[in-house]
């Protein structure tokens, strides 16, 4: 068997993650020698980020034929200033009755700083001669001197990050965001169902993803091209799953993400309503529909997501729509073949795992358990405790599970700096709730 | 904003009158504060205000502008003040200031040294608990935030239990006069563990000192020191979480999926469920769900409470 | 006006919290020359206890009449390990590969122990004298060597702490012994509900007081003697307040603590089940009633709180009950007079306050709003979400007020010791929540 | 415990077999793990259950006892190992081992370090995350300890993806050997920033630290140690917060107080209210409620997580 290797360095046609200014803005982009990246009003061309290792980071550049992207080594001093937060933590290390210094400080014109860019200025003799030229510079703690460096340096010599599209990382750039595009599912809540679920190699997990294809991607990177996704839809639309495609699988994984139709997986249970039951191949018809239109989205969706609570220096603006080459991924979510479906019926999926926020979550479990094998954990992830806590009470009284929990995951980030060492400031308060349980057998006799 | 006898409590007989302090309510998170003047007038984005139409009104009551735009008129509180008073240095918030005035153990009589005096958010929330026979001594060493505060206790008209004095409580420690005599001190400084000492000597013996700091460092330095005259050594954090509150209307129709996947929360019962058909909700009803707040305060300071040793 | 002045110093009659080696036996006593404390087997006079200030320490001794209370003086050293934890610290401290000590290492048996306490010797003699017979004891780090004297000291040398009951103290033994019987009133949700309500001096505060009362004696400890706390109930039998019992109320504090029957406050609102018009002697009538039952059950309320996660050393045998002298605040709870509920009714309440656990929130407010005076503040704890959210959602709709939150406590304890500062390994995960606003005025018209 | 390959993984046609390691479940906080052998038997409060009638059942089987006791046989996970194995150490939990194999990127063919081994928790989670194709090379200066993790992997069916060295890592560092190898490297010792610098030299460019450590002054210390090779910088706590769930029955009945105040959550509406006749729920009814458990773990450790610089 040939596994799947993850690369540390780019190449022609992959997808990466652009980290501007520390997290200020954050940009899914794939390279190729014509893609570019707005900067201000200028574009910047995304060729010399292919071939260099994830983790590069460059500068941008003000050169003759306009800007370009220079690859730099990390420096000591910027680990520390760009986790520091504005707020009260600043008034341990200066002096309270320091007067505050207005913006007439700075001798130095928008006219001037242009002149010296049309001269071929780097960025960073800009911010020198905005320092030089700043009249309380040096009157300023050495605190909030690295503060007005690092300010005046995001403006005029901007930082580019390449980072890897990891589940990690596109959760993460999701979450700070849009956040309402992954049903607000926050990364430690997203570890939290893939370990409640079990999920590992070999192993067939039946998701419902109605957080735009993150959890399908999730999954499809811990199987690392062994065992299958299936991402079950209700009805004729399949969910979209965009996000899956900013993954940078290889053709081996994206084969093991496929769709599937809950009418074509679920037995008839007696008493529901009666199902419209469509022929796989009209299910499939419609997936493919859907891959068309979701190919399309995918253009706006791996552009630029913006700074929200932007620093008014940030570049902001959206970037120009990327050129985007065929992507390596673009098989994922093929409809499951009739094989696998069958497999599936005979053997039970390994895991199950439900991130789908609108919906009741007791509806959708009680008909996707009977689809699990006995012995298998599912993981159900919901914005709301009332539907989980109704839905675990179902599972008692009928004694369909074991190993019953709901639980919150509660995240919190830390400054850790020489005497201003405390919990930020700011912090995303709700994680979500999961619920969690093994599938028992319910029936004593040898049934199957 | 604090009743100096039973006939100034709030009231449904209270009414508002020329000079009185309102908090104008726009929304949760949009308040002034405002000095009720019989030719006075308030103007917002909701239209123009005449205060005349205010006067005579009861407190709580909604007034109209000329276009119809509508406000409430608060009686004012220490709680509503924090929201509206004016951010010198970051202040108080409501978790951390009832948490240090129950645990400090401040009650109507009590005597407490403050330091410092900032914008007065937890000022006027002591001068409250000290009420009627105790007193506030808070000290700021800006003398501008001093005034500004002084201005701001004449306007909530706490002077008679507050009073603001100038002094670098870090460098020089606490007036002499006030040796022995608090029952609680409060410290607010960057580097608290200077003042302990001299907190100490203004204690009764079994008075309670709390220092607030954003910093792990600053709540280890101030630990170490109040180990030789202090006892009960006790760190906390305080935080709240809010709730949002919205009501989730059902489609109890059975779509062409077969009513198979059903958006929140209509509950349909399963059909081999056999005794308890409790939960039952009728169909295309509204249902009141509640979720935390996506963004919180991570963090305001460590509160470190202690005793001074009872010799 | 003669303003109550809190006393510093225990007197005859006083109720007092007695804490036994930290924090581990809690026991709300009355000190009398009659009064003793349990202490293992035997009877401990409290007498010594009379005329001393508020935190005061002292060390049980062993004297030829028996146990005997001995008072001492803080030292340095016991601030610092009583606040450590078992656990994963500790690792940090000692080097992991040392091998664990079992239980032969002590050479002094327990005949030896106590025949040493036959002849005489002081608890902190046999502590010393166990340490020297440990075969182990100078093996271990200092850190173990502390614990290993504390534990001992615990045992042999117990210490007991004498505390004001306040509502600070009060609130925090019932939470970590017998956190139902305030209905889990964590005190950081207490002192919200306090704030939150605007409690201060000349302020009538109507409450529902379902915690045995606790709410009723903190709002009456922040009234300080001036206006009124109106316990107010439904129903024939007014709720327990025992607890309110326990503060070292004046008479001037007393008095301004009533009872009320809600029926007597309410006006008769239209369409509701037909009230039984209870006439308020007879419902007074029934409020001494149970009053007596209630100072008869108070015996009880102000015996042991006992540890329940009891290390084994510590002694954790009931006391005997206490000798009960007539307490000053046996008069808390009158009946409102007809004068008072006229008033009342008149100007309205200025706050009003309700800790019911066991009701449903707004079927409460719906029926004590319109008792508010306009423009007051009024805040409800309980122990489940959605039934305050439904209230607040009621209240929007109705528009019956404005700035209305609800907020879910948390509150977090350090332990900070050189190179060992975390959070403290056990938490109280939950404080209740609690939903406060501000009444508006419904009527445009001056209709009062 | 990891399927080797898709036959192995669980499904409805698996049975359980002599060999077969099982997690006996009782209730959730109290299982155990055994091995299935044709002649045992597993004696506990509810009764003696023989082995040979677990044999041929499907895991998550309901098993009798002679006196009609039952257990449920589960197929292990990590998690459930987690619950089951002997502590050794302090171990990792649920939501710190979840969190750190998402942070630190973790996926199928990684090469991963561990210090320390401790009882295993964690490590059997992350042979997880590199199966089929990775490696865990997991050291303990316990030689001991580190003979009963190789045991337990034994056990788990892990020795394929996990290997166990014995290596004082604080003091000399990680071997050779491993040198530019590691995708990841995990630290749970009690001075990491010892070995912070050797695991830097294990780490590929880019590739990502992780320190576990319960106190803040050697998250204090290891930040200082990784600020010279490192980028990322960042520190985490992961708590998870459960809840409890129960059915509350409601009164309808006005009793004698005139329905005044009754039990939750029987939701009368007020007569004068309008438009919304949404929540009525019927009388005598149950309703599932749920509120968080009171007591949790308050604190584990704090994550540290740092890339290793790209030259």
């Amino acid at each position: 068997m040939h596994f799947v290797k993850w690369r540390r360095v780019t190449w022609e046609g992959c997808s990466v993650l652009l980290d501007i200014n520390d997290g200020d803005r954050l940009v899914f982009a794939r390279l190729s020698p014509a893609s570019t990246l707005k900067i201000g009003k200028k574009n910047c061309s995304l060729k010399p980020l292919i071939g260099c290792p994830f983790g590069s980071l460059f500068k941008v550049e003000n050169g003759k034929d306009g800007l370009f992207l220079l690859r730099i080594f990390h420096t000591e001093e910027s680990n520390n200033i760009e986790e520091e937060e504005d707020g009260i933590s600043e008034d341990v290390s200066k002096d309270n009755r320091e007067i505050v210094d207005n913006n007439t400080a700075q001798r130095l014109t928008d006219q001037d700083i242009h002149a010296m860019q049309r001269q071929g200025a780097t960025g960073d003799e800009i911010v020198e001669a905005l320092i030089t030229h700043s009249a309380t510079f040096e009157k300023k703690t050495s605190f909030s001197q690295a503060k007005y460096r690092l300010r005046k340096q995001k403006k005029y010599a901007p930082k580019v990050l390449l980072r890897r599209p990891f589940a990690r990382s596109i959760c993460e750039a999701y979450f700070k965001k849009y956040p309402s595009r992954i049903g607000f599912l926050r990364l430690d809540a997203l570890s939290l169902l893939l370990t409640m679920a079990n999920v590992t190699a070999y192993s067939d997990i039946l998701v419902v993803d109605m957080v735009g294809g993150l959890l399908t991607g999730a999954v499809a990177e811990r199987l690392g091209g062994t065992g299958y996704v299936c991402n079950a839809y209700s009805g004729a639309t399949p969910y979209p799953m965009d996000i899956a495609r900013i993954f940078n699988f290889s053709n081996e994984i994206c084969e093991r993400i496929v769709r599937c139709c809950l009418t074509d997986l679920c037995p008839v249970l007696n008493g529901t309503c009666e199902l419209v039951n469509q022929s796989k191949d009209a299910c499939n018809s419609k997936t493919e529909q859907k891959e068309k239109l979701s190919s399309c989205e995918s253009v706006s969706m791996e552009q630029d997501i913006v700074a929200e609570d932007g620093v008014p220096e940030v570049i902001a603006e959206k970037a120009a729509p990327l050129a985007l080459k065929p992507s390596k991924s673009a098989k994922a979510g093929e409809g499951a073949s009739d094989n696998l479906i069958n497999l599936w019926k005979e053997r039970g999926f390994s895991s199950l795992l439900i991130a789908a926020p609108e919906l009741d979550a007791w509806s959708i479990l009680q008909k996707l358990l009977p689809l699990l094998s006995y012995s298998a954990p599912f993981a159900i992830y919901h914005q709301y405790l009332q539907p989980l806590a109704t839905c675990m009470h179902h599972l008692q009284i009928e004694k369909l599970a074991v190993g019953l929990q709901i639980s919150e995951p509660w995240l919190r980030e830390y400054q850790v700096l020489p005497s201003r060492t405390h919990p930020c400031m700011q912090m995303s308060a709700f994680g979500g709730y999961i619920l969690s349980g093994t599938r028992t057998c319910t029936y004593d006799a040898h049934s199957h | 904003m604090l009743p100096g006898d039973p006939s100034q409590a709030i009231s449904l007989q209270r009414r508002i009158r020329d000079g009185d302090l309102v908090i104008v309510y726009e929304r949760h998170d949009n308040m002034k504060a405002v000095k009720v003047n019989e030719g006075g007038v308030l103007q917002n984005r909701f239209g123009v205000f005449k205060h005349s139409d205010w006067i005579g009104k009861p407190f709580g009551s909604k007034v109209f502008s000329h276009k119809k735009g509508f406000i409430y008129l608060l009686a004012p509180t220490p709680e509503l003040w924090t929201l509206v008073l004016s951010h010198r240095t970051q202040i108080l918030y409501l978790a951390d200031i009832s948490f240090v005035i129950m645990y400090m153990e401040i009650v109507p009589g009590c005597v407490v040294l403050e330091c410092g005096t900032g914008s007065g958010s937890l000022t006027t929330s002591l001068a409250r608990a000290v009420a009627p026979s105790g007193h506030v001594y808070t000290f700021d060493f800006h003398e501008q935030r001093a005034a500004y505060a002084r201005e701001d206790f004449e306007l909530t008209q706490l002077s008679s239990l507050v009073t603001v004095g100038v002094a670098d409580i870090q460098g020089d420690g606490f007036p002499a006069k006030f040796l022995g005599t608090a029952d609680s001190v409060f410290l607010d400084l960057p580097q608290p563990w200077l003042a302990i000492p001299s907190a100490g000597k203004m204690l009764k013996p079994d008075g309670i000192l709390c220092s607030f700091s954003p910093c792990i460092e600053q709540v280890q330095h101030s630990c170490e020191t109040l180990k030789s005259k202090f006892t009960d050594i006790r760190t906390f954090e305080v935080l709240l979480r809010t709730y949002e509150v919205k009501e989730a209307r059902t489609e109890a129709s059975c779509g062409d999926d077969g009513g198979f996947l059903r958006p929140l929360p209509c509950k349909r019962r399963p059909q081999s469920a056999g005794d308890h058909d409790a939960d039952e909700v009728s169909s295309d009803s509204a249902v009141v769900v509640a979720k935390p707040a996506a963004e919180a305060r991570g963090h305001t300071g460590y509160l470190t409470f202690a005793r001074h040793q009872c010799l």
